[in-house]
């Protein structure tokens, strides 16, 4: 056999992931990245109940932020907000 | 018919994801938001079984998934069968001791192609037979994921690449859509207990929802719209804002149909024009004022037979 | 004990299904494979059995079913007939490539069109290559036998493959017979509790069946290919234990009669093979050294037991009951599969296409004649005269009447 | 046994990265603009989609491809372009977190459009290991240039494009990369544009950064 192929287990039956896919990282469809502003935010949850993706991470101390390593960018988190705490930057603006 | 734990709140909604991150659904797409929401109101105990569909392929692409639950495909034709031998087989090798596990929440995720087209003969008789399966019709309103194409969800009016407008068809698509719930819950099904309708922009309504279906025990329906960027053309950001104008228009009511009772989960004051939903979106841009009139007039007649009583707009 | 029972193949198979414990099942009527499912439908009424019937609404549905079934950890049957086995088309690739080994019944029927409720083996053969392993049986006893080792041949962790018991449609499943159903404990012993690696299980949850780029197909094509050898050993190893347990011998791919001193033979399957045997009987007895190879098994094909037996013969005389319109050779499918097996031999036989029995017909004694002159030309003349011959439309010979004119010599001589 | 012979040795290769369905129409443009003008000046050509991008969704990194040279194409069924000559990004973030210079051929060209300068860009270019391939990096503000983008179905799944082509940023492009490749002709696009001025445009507002 000259050319490896990309294997794929007994009939194509995989694991279930547990946390995210690794699959499908989807961080570089993002062009727009949401940004809170922490002042701003009441932490009313609609961004977090409304991402396709579920991307938005809550915690009692950090607040909102969000999971790069796969948001897309789509916006709706920004779009929702009842008090316009998210923004949307371009993606290079930032270095990383 | 088991107490289902109502959600109150955004606050209450679980945390717990079962939908990852890590699908190649659009950004800001409509029924992977649903397929969250639902996933988080059925839990852990849940199968879920993918007609082909965008909801197949965008997820599964390639030999990997973002469900945390076991989730088998189907084909675009037969999920209510396939659904229907997975609760024959739990039923029976539970009541035979074959097995240990609790009985699960058996949930079909089909499109709309997948639902009232291609797949309405293996829902309707999974339904018929009273299988204990949550089916569920995420409703895009088009075959999106072989490149947006007409089926019976699409609106009259909307252009897809099977519908487009032209000289000779100026309005595109030419014929009014199936009605599912109608279809499922009007009779015609005794052992449907309860259906409903829901929307991705009221999402407690729908994780509630599907937590009453998944108690009943028997077939439960549930029609959820879910706005799509890509089919629909508008901009990926305005996935819930236009879920939500879809029902201030009358584009879509929010109800439920429980042991034959039909109940309203939320009615506008008043509906707005339909022309301002048309608007939003690309897929209708081509419409003149006797095709929106003609839309309009479907809206309210609509509106009428569901016993939705409040103002409705005029017909120009 | 085992039990000493008269009936059809379509009971011997609900007894085989009922003592396998199976937990689904899924129906739809259709001519002649039907009552085996009234045969399931009324052992669960009065308590003989214990499975879910599911009673689809089609046999597309009938064959998802039983492959949701399937995928839940059930062991799930189905079956079909004509036009019902090709309506659930669609389905049987998943079924396979998803390696869920569900077993279907099917009672042969011809195509549409007409409407003819007669055997053909066309429908079975449409779906060759799908993946599915099948053979057919000959009579309820083998139907019964064939039902057990297919589900432990299909079942095993190192197949994991879908069965079809193919029998000739009312031949087999009508005709009442006599044949004995084993003993629970001898079939305990035979076939092990259906558990497989994976399964529909919250607690160890999977995906099953995502899409693929194009570059993991050939991969997973190739494991479906490679299991068909592995099949073949399965087959020959379970075949011999099956008559260890339960006392019947079958050839494990093809069964030989009379063929030791033979220069040619008639290669069939199925339910003709009974007819075959008592013409040959007369054919010998006129002086043709004639003798029969019956496959057991159609997939896996079993190619590498025909080319150890026919080398043995001169000319072999192909019998298609099914029809592949255009085919290489003019003939059925069973034609292309023979010529293709032994094409690469040396010493190969002259192989013959002979279409009969189409629409149901049964194939009688004077036509098994008629075909063994018209192979004795070929052997006579040392080519193939005609490549394919549908038995009364384009026979090539005038010897059928002068065998039967021996034959009724040596009857009257008898008396 | 391996023959060491060249296939399509002279062929050239654009594969233009895109965002799924908002920018795909503007992509699959220049692709089809620089095979049509190729076509125009006598060279074997050939333009599509990436098939296993399709079908696409929103957002999602997808290429269009064109393929030009003066003899047959012989590898002409081929799921990609395997070694780029040219590496277009018609929407500037895709410079992150792609490998864009995945099988480039030594001398490649990148062409990105954007408003920002080719040194702010080059850091996010992958994999590193590629990068000395690279002998010039262009940049292309399309975007300001008040073409506009078009939004269509058409032409997607192999279907015919009756829609207009050349109309919106993706002509620019093909100006840009006509301009700093050499591949076919700045009259050749003008001549095939359904928007000329933008096609004009790129051709004359592309600043180059020569490497290595």
């Amino acid at each position: 056999m000259s050319k490896v192929y990309k294997q794929v287990p007994f009939a194509a039956i995989v694991p279930s992931p547990t946390v995210a896919n690794e699959g499908m990282v989807t961080g570089n469809w993002r062009y727009l990245r949401p940004v809170v502003d922490k002042a701003e935010c009441t932490q009313c949850k609609t961004c977090w109940v409304f991402c396709p993706d579920a991307c938005v991470n809550m915690s009692a101390d950090e607040g909102v932020s969000f999971n790069l390593k796969y948001c897309k960018g789509c916006g709706v988190c920004s779009n929702v907000c009842p008090v316009g705490a998210i923004s949307r930057v371009p993606e290079l603006d930032f270095e990383e | 018919m088991a107490v289902a734990e109502m959600i109150k709140s955004i606050a209450q909604a679980p945390e717990k994801e079962y939908y990852l991150p890590g699908h190649r659904t659009c950004a800001g797409c409509g029924p992977a938001l649903a397929y969250r929401l639902i996933a988080k109101a059925a839990g852990k105990n849940t199968i879920f079984i993918g007609p082909t569909g965008c909801m197949y392929v965008a997820n599964t692409s390639y030999a990997c998934g973002p469900w945390a639950v076991p989730w088998t495909h189907a084909q675009i034709t037969n999920g209510g069968a396939v659904g229907s031998g997975i609760e024959a087989a739990f039923k029976m090798m539970i009541k035979k001791g074959k097995i240990q596990d609790e009985f699960p929440n058996i949930i079909v995720m089909a499109g709309d192609g997948g639902a009232i087209d291609i797949g309405l003969q293996a829902a309707s008789a999974m339904m018929y037979r009273g299988h204990d399966v949550l089916f569920v019709m995420y409703d895009n309103e088009s075959y999106a994921n072989t490149g947006i194409q007409t089926s019976p969800a699409t609106p009259y009016g909307a252009t897809t690449m099977f519908t487009p407008a032209g000289p000779e068809i100026p309005e595109a698509k030419k014929f009014f859509p199936k009605d599912p719930m109608a279809l499922f819950c009007g009779g015609g099904h005794p052992e449907v207990k309860y259906g409903a309708t829901a929307s991705v922009s009221y999402p407690i309504d729908l994780m509630n929802k599907v937590r009453k279906g998944l108690a009943y025990e028997g077939p439960a329906f549930l029609h959820v719209q879910c706005p799509c960027p890509k089919g629909w053309t508008f901009p990926a950001d305005r996935t819930v804002e236009l879920g939500k104008l879809a029902v201030e228009v009358g584009m879509w009511f929010l109800y439920e149909l429980e042991n034959g009772v039909k109940k309203f989960s939320y009615t506008p004051k008043k509906l707005k024009p339909v022309e301002e939903y048309l608007q939003t979106q690309g897929r209708f841009s081509h419409l003149q004022p006797e095709h929106i009139a003609k839309l309009q007039a479907w809206v309210n007649a609509k509106a009428q037979n569901l016993g939705l009583e409040v103002p409705l707009p005029p017909v120009r | 004990m085992p039990i000493k029972k008269r009936g059809t193949g379509l009971t011997a198979v609900a007894d085989a299904w009922q003592l396998a414990d199976i937990d689904v099942t899924a129906s739809y009527p259709i001519r002649p494979y039907t009552a085996v499912m009234a045969e399931v439908a009324k052992r669960i009424a009065n308590g003989q059995m214990k499975c879910e019937m599911v009673h689809g609404e089609g046999e597309h549905a009938q064959f998802s079913i039983a492959h949701g079934a399937s995928m839940a950890g059930a062991r799930a049957t189905t079956g079909s007939s004509g036009v019902g086995v090709t309506y659930a088309f669609e389905v049987y690739s998943p079924i396979a490539g998803g390696r869920c080994p569900i077993q279907a019944l099917v009672g042969d029927r011809t195509l549409d069109p007409p409407g003819d409720f007669g055997s053909e083996h066309t429908d079975c053969l449409t779906l060759r290559d799908n993946g599915w392993i099948y053979g057919w049986a000959e009579n309820a006893q083998e139907s019964l036998d064939n039902s057990l080792m297919y589900f432990r041949i299909g079942e095993d962790p190192d197949i994991m493959l879908p069965q079809i018991v193919a029998m000739d449609g009312y031949f087999v499943t009508h005709i009442a017979q006599e044949y004995e159903m084993p003993d629970q404990e001898q079939v305990d012993k035979f076939l092990p509790p259906f558990r497989p690696q994976f399964r529909l299980d919250v607690n160890n949850p999977v995906i099953m069946g995502p899409q693929i780029e194009p570059e993991m197909g050939p991969p997973l094509e190739w494991d479906r290919n490679v299991v068909m050898d592995r099949v073949k050993a399965k087959i020959a190893a379970v075949t011999e234990e099956f008559g260890k347990v339960f006392g019947r011998k079958y050839a494990p791919f093809v069964e030989e009669y009379m063929t030791e001193d033979a220069d040619m033979v008639f290669l069939l399957q199925g339910a003709h093979a009974i007819t075959c045997r008592s013409a040959i009987k007369y054919l010998r007895e006129a002086g043709y050294k004639v003798g029969m190879c019956r496959l057991r098994w159609f997939r896996p094909f079993p190619d590498m037991a025909l080319k150890q037996i026919l080398p043995k013969f001169k000319v072999v005389g192909v019998i298609d009951t099914n029809t592949s319109y255009g085919a290489s050779g003019g003939g059925g499918v069973l034609l292309v599969e023979t010529r293709a097996a032994v094409s690469e031999l040396a010493n190969k036989p002259m192989i013959q296409g002979f279409t009969s029995g189409l629409g149901g017909e049964t194939i009688t004694h004077e036509e098994f004649f008629k075909m063994a002159e018209m192979m004795r030309e070929t052997l006579r003349a040392g080519r193939i005269i005609q490549d394919s011959t549908w038995v009364n439309f384009n026979d090539y010979v005038e010897g059928a009447s002068e065998v039967k004119a021996a034959q009724q010599e040596v009857a009257q001589t008898k008396e | 046994m391996t023959l060491a012979v060249a296939i399509d040795a002279k062929m050239q290769e654009v594969t233009v990265w895109t965002r799924g369905v908002t920018l795909a129409k503007e992509a699959r443009d220049t692709a089809t603009l620089l095979a049509k003008a190729g076509k125009q000046e006598g060279k074997y050509v050939q333009s599509f989609d990436n098939y296993v991008d399709l079908p696409d969704r929103i957002g999602v990194p997808v290429k269009s491809y064109a393929r030009l040279s003066p003899e047959p194409i012989e590898t002409y069924y081929e799921y990609e372009n395997y070694h780029p000559d040219v590496v277009v990004l018609a929407e500037e973030t895709l410079v992150k977190g792609n490998d864009i210079l995945k099988g480039a051929k030594p001398g490649c060209v990148v062409v990105i459009n954007t408003a920002r300068k080719p040194e702010t860009l080059i850091k996010w270019i992958s994999p590193k290991a590629e990068l000395p391939k690279v002998k010039a990096l262009a940049c292309i503000d399309a975007n300001v240039l008040g073409a506009g983008v078009m939004l269509t179905f058409d032409g997607t799944e192999g279907a015919g494009d009756d829609t207009k082509i050349g109309a919106g940023v993706g002509a620019a492009i093909a100006g840009a990369v006509a301009k700093v490749t050499g591949f076919v002709k700045l009259e050749s696009l003008v001549d095939i544009a359904e928007n000329k001025t933008a096609v004009r445009q790129g051709w004359e507002n592309v600043s180059i950064m020569p490497l290595g």
